[in-house]
């Protein structure tokens, strides 16, 4: 079986009325770009939406085991974050469960996922449309603050929490992204857009505001 | 207009909190007055020689400043927008329209005086014994009182403003930004800590701000202290800051200007001082009587001369430097009394010999005389006094003066010590309460720690913040001893004097004398905690912060105890009163939305909140009754389409996927075969049905289940325990979020799928209660044939990011069928006339399978599932009710779900769906009700609004009995 | 606030997690009478005291088991639970 | 002004004779011994003396009167339950306290406010319905009302509840009132003391006796006591107690926060009550803004306040009262609730002879106070139940037979 249709990002009601410039990224319209003051906006605190960036969970007691097979070797450590080759990253959520994020260009997900077309014995597919979320720029780790009760200060290099941000359940870590250090949120999509609105808000009164993924992502152009 | 009122201030000096570079100009009670930049409202009222800033709460005597710290009630203002607004502390802003609160009249002219007058008759919960009888008058006393209490007017025209909210942490929080907490921040600083240093008031200093003769290097030390913390970088002072709430674990609550902070510290010190406390005599309350610290904030930071003449009732050394303070600030001090017979030998009292002042040792004030109807002083009758308050005579001599200022002891400022489950004992030799065992964690330094001198303090603190960071780090607590302190501020022990035409106030806040709470004693209420209960004592806006040690002292004389024995009422948050505002913050509300939102939007959907969920209601521009009706008709004759994308999606895989369905759900899934699903309906543990879904099955080890909108994410937590608990090879993954689903239904939709995919959708290729996984419209998809609205319908599971696509393509593809979008309302409506069950709607929280009529799908014969053992028991018995389905031919008096189902006076049950059927042309509708009255034909009656209708029991389903329409 | 030590997450605030309520041990439901098993599903030890729990830290989706004294609120362990 | 307050300003002492004595030490013996001197607990030994010709009796208390839920609750009375068992019971505690302030010569305060359930969903809704139809088929005045006659009896509520989950509309039951609660068990306790009670304070129950299955003695902190009837009246704290007679219940405890803001002009005048935004607020009449909200999630037996539950609280009153940000909140505090599975009751007769239980008080204690005296005391003097709190026998549970009010709790707890 084959996906041939677009997909669609929870956010794209929001970003539609920021008049964005749409650039196609793995099947899906994605904001590159807002508008001209998006490097202004980089200094204080921006917000951007990465629901485009493609994500594979696998989950079943034969997850590492089938990974290595396809050259993919899971951290040991709960949520360690690891980069592959490709620029995709890799995180163990569970004994049994990764997360595999793609990157603009990278290839490794729709390589698993063909590989996956087969049946695999006790690796079982989970779908992982969440909703993705940067906050970049000085101001991110105050904005976060007013949201969530850990830290970016708690947060370590290459490694997610999982935690409540505005009272929802997310995932967060901190990710250098075009050199621009950026905190990452991915969480339920049905909650997309009330974080989305909740996070402008808070940052509106910082300065900051939305920007597309072009400035954090400069080579997908 | 006329110029505003002002009256220059003192000579400027060093310390000052006022810039005399900016005027700025504010009225109160309507008249206007100029202030400086700096000042507070009652620092420029006062300045401006007005002695009546408010009116109290029960007898609404006039009242002025007392602590200039807000210890108080007495300056509680208004401006329209803003109410209680508390004067001692909020800065004068330009153009600020001031009144006090609790007027009736004018705060001049307050009728409401008169009960000050009436007090007689008005004693100690005398609120109580009257106004009960006849019990028909009460509702007219209660309005009464109602309107006499109370003190700011809410605003309901203002507007909300969302308040910033942040969490924070630190290794060590200081409480308070005087010499201890400066010298503890220091300490902990020094020794690598990361530290937050709050102090409440504009800058660092505490009480050495004002100290003037009482500690004349106090500028000196404030500064170089300052200078030294602004060198450590891990040090971060925050001012105007204060700590409102501790609680578990050294989690606070702080104030400050961007908002609150929500504190987590690994250490505290608090330093947080001490509270003067007032001497009690008659006419203790009245303008011009004020404590020692109040007229030192009045001359040192706001240079405000605070009185003309004078009289000085102290019982410590410290008053006397409060003498030298005044006559510094151009007061005539008319004399300094002493309560105590052998005044001490200090320098400062030899300065005040010096200085030519006349002490009157072994003296009390026995009352002041109020002046201009009790809107001031005009002097004071000072009478010989034992050590326990009583008068040797009361004759004594007249002074005439225009102030009292008393110094007469101190509480610790211990509120947070309280909230953190630590504990204070009182100590006799300084006659007060001290910290004794304190939190993990916690440490107390300066003057709350019962240490008064600089010198001392400044020890103490470095010790404390020492301990603090150490205890931060997990390293042994270095010892801490107590610093040498040459005290010149213990407390007097009973600085209070009894007079028998009472008015000798104990807490100002709710005007509670001494007799108040001598008979209440006397009465049996004879605990601290009782006391409070019955008389109001620290009950008001400063929550006893000046009444409470006095309260305890009367009492524990009255009862004949040890203050130690009567001990203090509860801490509790607020140590300052604290604005719902900034407790609320921003006010997140999370709300879900599905990934097909927008396009119902675009179709004009009325929306509806279903839990977080916002869900299409029925869609517009239609009103809602004929939209309904539209929207059953387009799925009874053609096709719909409905997003069900708030359904809990689950996958169960792993080896025993099946065996746990088979203990989860009260159904058969073991011999489900592949690509078929089937209803399924859970129980909790005693048998009551909690959920049900369909379950699918994708392979041997894999099914695919969903559940209700509402009862996914506890369906989920509890399948995850379950399988932990029983030691299943199953892995449970919620796919709630991350899949949307659409229902598309109707005659016609066959026709519609049949376009979007190559998967074989006849009649024999893709039964009823058939499962497939098939690309539709380019999207992988799962697909179940069900029959929830009673049409051939197909449900269509995808990604989250798929789902806006799928639905766009159906829409697109059903258009010569005329398909349309249909809402909730539409699809209960057709679930009803199929007569299928809501859970949470036709059953409630006590209700099993066997009254719901669910019994078909419960498999008693499996070997377990959760809620079997239960429904074994009950199952022998006769039901009590049932759940039937009911007609009405006659419909022109319409009931609505819960009304109810009666047999004369027997409550038989009650209606659980009733809606007018479109496609029957009559009502329909389920109801619980007697056993013996579910079969077709009984005739019941329904309760509505006072009279009985009938209607008559009939056969579900209502439609279709023999499913022909969802089955073709 | 109150912290709770999540064995997978580490220590959070006590928001993040669901009280899953004593545990206890469900009888074999075929070997107890009636009364028993009516014990089982509504009886509760309802003294404070050390008590052993569920907690669910729900952002992450992980079952643990918590010894806790419900009288001082004191946690003195949390693990996974095996079997 | 009342001619009642003359005595006071036209003498110069103040001769009010005290509202109970405190006995120097216990007797060695007592017909009956109640635990808790709560409203609950001197309404029993106030209807026991009072109605029952028994007077023989001890009320003990750990701490001071009224120092549980008695002091601690949001003092709201109201009758508007869902089940008949429920609706009965309460309704005749309505019946009580309306004429209580004379029957004790109290002023109780016994304020009649109205009292408004708002529903936010239309499932709420259905609720609100069924609560109303089974109160007015058993003659309690409750109605459900639209937005239109909330607003006219509240006019400043937003019902738009700020965009989140709009009202529309409540359950209304005008009997719903608020009263000064210390003074019930103060009430409650003068008229037993007058009788003959003694009520002993500070003294802690540390064991019960009990011989074959018949209770025979009580001891305490300040010794033993004979006797062949205990009433444990306890409510919070009463898992404890049940240990000493090793009596199982559903019993479990949790903490419910409330709190209070400084005084006002009267502006409320009802009670508004909203189970999905956990919230309840009513006006005192002192002008105190009083404010619960759910129990907290998890069991503990203490009384510490969480900034949690006053943060979420304020948020929720500002979704009704969006004007209410500047008014400051003085004080928080909590109580113990002993909850149980169906939230109703148990109430009577145990398996140990002459130990009688009245707990599961949970959020409704307060309302319950004279109706647990009258029937506790008729249980006790009879020694079988009385027939309104039948149903809320400890055995129901065993026979399966809940009598289901989680509906109807105040607050979706």
């Amino acid at each position: 079986m084959s996906t041939t249709a677009f997909r669609t990002s929870p956010l794209h009601s929001e970003l539609e009325q920021l008049s964005p410039t749409w650039t196609m990224v793995a099947g899906m319209q994605a904001a590159s770009c807002l508008g001209d003051n998006e490097m202004h906006l980089l200094e204080t605190v921006a917000l951007c939406d990465l629901s485009f960036l493609p994500r594979l969970g696998l989950n079943g007691p034969g997850v590492t085991g089938w990974l290595q097979t396809q050259d993919i070797e899971v951290p040991a450590a709960m949520y360690e974050l690891a980069t592959l080759s490709d620029g995709s990253s890799v995180v163990r959520i569970g004994t049994n469960e990764v997360i595999i994020e793609g990157v603009p260009g990278a290839g490794t997900i729709d390589k698993l996922t063909a590989a996956l077309a087969t049946d695999v014995k006790d690796v079982f597919n989970v779908t992982r449309n969440e909703a993705s979320l940067a906050l970049a720029g000085p101001a991110a780790a105050d904005v976060l603050a007013q949201t969530c009760s850990v830290l970016v200060r708690d947060l370590l290099e290459q490694a997610l929490v999982y935690t409540r941000v505005a009272g929802v359940s997310a995932a967060v870590f901190q990710q250098e992204l075009n050199g621009c250090n950026c905190v990452r949120l991915v969480f339920d999509p049905s909650y997309g857009i009330y974080m989305w609105r909740e996070l402008l808000k808070i940052i509106a009164e910082y300065g900051g505001g939305a920007v597309g993924f072009a400035c954090l992502f400069p080579e997908s152009q | 207009m006329a110029d505003p009122i002002f009256i220059e201030r003192l000579p400027a000096a060093g310390h000052e909190w006022i810039d005399r570079d900016q005027r700025l100009c504010f009225s109160f009670e309507g008249r206007r007055y100029g202030a400086y930049a700096g000042d507070t409202i009652s620092s420029a009222l006062w300045g401006n020689g007005v002695r009546l800033l408010g009116r109290s709460f029960k007898y609404h005597r006039p009242r002025g400043v007392y602590s200039m710290c807000a210890h108080d009630a007495n300056v509680m203002l208004e401006n329209g927008e803003t109410l209680n607004i508390r004067g001692d502390t909020t800065l004068v802003e330009d153009g600020m329209d001031l009144t006090a609160v609790n007027t009736v009249g004018s705060l001049r002219y307050d009728l409401a005086g008169l009960t000050d007058r009436m007090s007689g008759f008005l004693p100690v919960g005398f609120y109580y014994k009257a106004f009960h009888t006849p019990n028909w008058m009460f509702p007219n006393w209660e309005r009464m009182i109602r309107d006499i209490a109370g003190l700011g007017k809410v605003n309901p025209a203002a507007e909300w403003k969302p308040s910033p909210k942040g969490y924070d942490a630190c290794d060590v929080l200081i409480v308070g930004g005087g010499p201890s907490g400066m010298a503890a921040a220091l300490a902990a600083g020094r020794a690598g800590s990361r530290v937050v240093l709050v102090e409440d008031t504009r800058c660092l200093g505490g009480s050495l701000c004002y100290a003037g003769a009482t500690a004349p290097e106090s500028v000196a030390t404030i500064n170089s202290m300052r200078d030294e913390i602004a060198k450590l970088e891990n040090v971060e002072v925050r001012l105007n800051t204060s700590v409102r709430g501790c609680y578990s674990e050294n989690w606070l609550a702080m104030i400050g200007p961007g908002g609150m902070t929500k504190m987590r510290a690994t250490a505290v010190v608090v330093a947080t001082g001490a509270y003067e406390q007032p001497a009690v005599f008659r006419h203790n309350d009245l303008p011009g009587v004020m404590l020692g610290t109040a007229a030192q904030r009045l001359a040192h930071l706001y240079r405000v001369k605070p009185m003309q003449r004078a009289l000085v009732l102290l019982g410590n050394d410290y008053g006397y430097g409060v003498a030298l303070d005044l006559k510094a600030a151009g007061v005539e001090v008319a004399a300094v009394v002493d309560l105590r017979e052998t005044i001490g030998k200090g320098e400062l009292v030899h300065d005040v010999k010096t200085a030519g002042i006349e002490i009157l040792a072994g003296q009390c004030v026995y009352e002041a005389h109020p002046a201009g109807g009790l809107r001031g002083i005009k002097g004071a009758r000072v009478c010989p006094v034992n050590s326990d308050g009583t008068c040797i005579s009361t004759t004594g001599i007249n002074v005439n003066c225009d102030g009292i200022v008393m110094a007469t002891g101190w509480a610790p400022a211990g509120d947070l010590i309280g909230q953190a489950g630590g504990r204070l004992n009182y100590v006799q030799d300084a006659a007060q309460f001290r910290p004794d065992e304190l939190p993990p964690g916690m440490f107390a330094a300066g003057r709350v720690n019962g240490v008064f001198g600089v010198d001392a303090r400044v020890e103490d603190g470095g010790q404390a913040g020492g301990q603090a960071a150490a205890f931060a780090v997990g390293k042994e607590l270095p010892a801490r001893r107590r610093p040498t302190d040459e005290i010149i501020a213990p407390s007097h022990p009973y600085p209070i004097v009894k007079h028998p035409k009472g008015k000798a106030f104990v807490d100002l806040d709710e005007d509670v004398q001494i007799k108040d709470i001598v008979n209440a004693a006397k009465e049996g209420y004879d605990s601290a905690e009782l006391v409070k209960r019955y008389t109001t004592v620290g009950m008001g806006p400063s929550q006893g912060k000046i009444s409470n040690l006095n309260s305890s002292r009367i009492l524990a004389k009255a009862t004949g105890q040890t203050i130690g024995a009567v001990g203090y009422t509860t801490f509790r948050p607020f140590t300052q009163p604290t604005t719902i505002g900034e407790l609320a913050g921003r006010r997140f509300h999370p709300d879900r939305r599905t990934p097909i939102h927008s396009r119902h939007q675009a179709a004009g959907a009325v929306f509806m909140h279903a839990g977080a969920w916002l869900r299409p209601e029925y869609y517009g521009p239609r009103v809602r009754h004929q939209a309904i009706v539209h929207e059953v008709q387009a799925v009874r004759h053609s096709a719909g389409i409905i997003d069900v994308g708030t359904l809990g999606k689950i996958d169960v895989c792993g080896a025993d996927a099946a065996e746990f369905l088979e203990r989860m759900y009260t159904g058969r899934f073991s011999d489900l075969t592949l690509g078929r699903c089937r209803y399924a309906l859970m129980c909790d543990e005693s048998g009551v049905v909690i959920d049900d879904g369909m379950s699918a099955r994708l392979g041997d080890d894999r099914f695919y289940v969903t559940t209700t909108s509402s009862g996914s994410a506890a369906i989920v937590r509890e399948m995850k325990r379950w399988a932990m608990i029983w030691g299943l090879e199953v892995t449970i993954i919620d796919h709630t979020g991350q899949f949307g689903a659409l229902n598309l239904a109707g005659p016609e939709s066959r026709n519609i799928l049949g376009r979007l995919t190559d998967l074989d959708i006849s009649a024999g290729g893709f039964e009823y209660l058939g499962f497939r996984e098939a690309v539709v419209a380019g999207v992988n998809c799962r697909l179940m044939r069900v029959g929830f609205v009673g049409e051939l319908g197909y449900e269509l599971h995808v990604p989250a990011q798929h789902a806006a696509a799928l639905w766009d393509a159906v829409i697109e593809a059903g258009q010569p069928e005329g398909i349309i979008p249909f809402g909730v309302e539409a699809q209960r409506l057709l679930r009803m006339e199929k007569g299928h069950q809501i859970i949470g709607q036709d059953t409630d929280g006590l209700t099993t399978p066997l009254e719901a009529g669910l019994a078909w799908a419960v498999k008693m014969t499996k070997p377990f599932f959760i809620g079997q053992r239960s429904l074994k028991i009950v199952e022998p018995r006769p039901n009590v009710r049932a759940l039937a389905g009911f007609v009405m031919h006659d419909s022109t008096v319409m009931p609505s779900e819960c009304h109810l189902v009666v047999d004369g006076d027997e409550i038989c049950g009650r209606v659980t769906s009733i809606a007018r059927s479109p496609t029957l042309g009559h009502v329909i509708g389920m109801a619980y009700m007697r056993p013996d009255q579910t079969t077709p034909g009984t005739v019941i009656d329904i309760r509505v609004e006072g009279r009985l209708v009938q209607a008559e029991v009939a056969k579900l389903p209502f439609f279709d009995p023999s499913n022909e329409r969802q089955k073709s | 606030m109150k912290i709770m030590t999540c064995p997978v997450n580490g220590p959070r605030p006590l928001q993040e997690f669901v009280y899953g309520g004593d545990v206890t041990e469900m009888p074999c439901p075929d070997q107890v009478t009636d009364e028993q098993w009516a014990a089982y599903v509504f009886e509760r030890d309802g003294a404070p005291g050390p008590h052993k729990e569920w907690w669910y830290h729900a952002p992450s989706g992980v079952w643990f088991i918590a010894e806790r004294d419900t009288g001082t609120d004191e946690i003195s362990n949390t693990y996974l639970y095996n079997g | 002004m009342p001619h009642r307050l003359l005595r006071f300003g036209l003498s110069k002492e103040y001769n009010e004779p005290r509202m109970f004595r405190s006995p120097e030490q216990l007797k060695k013996s007592y017909d009956v011994v109640i635990i808790g001197a709560g409203g609950h607990g001197l309404a029993t030994a106030y209807y026991l003396a009072r109605d029952h010709g028994i007077t023989d009796v001890a009320v003990l208390e750990r701490a001071y009167i009224g120092s549980g839920g008695t002091g601690r609750n949001t003092a709201i009375v109201r009758a508007n339950y869902l089940t008949p068992e429920g609706v009965a019971f309460y309704d005749e505690s309505i019946r009580l306290f309306q004429d209580l302030s004379a029957d004790l010569d109290l002023n109780l305060f016994y304020s009649q406010r109205g009292h408004f359930t708002l529903a936010h969903s239309d499932a709420s809704l259905r609720t609100m319905r069924w609560r109303a139809e089974v109160n007015k088929h058993l003659g309690v005045d409750s109605e459900l009302v639209d937005t239109a006659f909330i607003k006219e009896k509240c006019p400043h509520i937003d019902l738009s509840c700020g965009g989140h989950a709009p009202v529309m509309g409540a359950l209304f039951h005008p009997p719903g009132a608020i009263a000064r609660h210390d003074a019930v068990a103060w009430g409650y306790g003068r008229g037993a003391d007058q009788r003959g009670v003694e009520i002993h304070q500070q003294t802690e129950v540390t064991g019960i006796v009990v011989k074959g299955d018949k209770v025979t003695g009580v001891q305490t902190n300040r010794g033993t006591i004979e006797t062949s009837k205990v009433v444990c009246a306890v409510a919070g704290y009463t898992p404890p107690i049940l240990e000493m007679v090793g009596i199982k219940t559903p019993l479990v405890i949790q903490p419910l926060q409330a709190c209070v803001s400084e005084p006002l002009k009267p502006w409320l005048d009802t009670i508004i009550v909203s189970a999905s935004l956990h919230l309840y607020v009513s006006q005192s009449s002192r002008g105190e803004l009083v404010m619960g909200a759910s129990l907290d999630p998890y069991t503990i037996h203490s009384t510490r306040s969480t900034l949690d539950f006053v943060e979420g609280l304020s948020g929720h009153l500002l979704d009704l009262f969006p004007f209410l940000g500047d008014v400051k909140i003085l004080r928080q505090w909590a109580g113990l609730s002993d909850m149980t599975p169906d939230f109703s009751p148990i109430m009577g007769l145990t398996p140990v002879e002459g130990f009688y239980l009245d707990a599961g008080w949970g959020t409704w204690g307060f309302k319950a106070t004279p109706v647990c005296g009258k029937t506790m005391s008729y249980t006790v003097s009879e020694n079988k139940p009385h027939p309104l709190i039948e149903p809320f026998r400890l055995s129901r549970f065993k026979e399966f037979e809940l009598v289901g009010e989680k509906g109807a709790a105040s607050v979706g707890h």
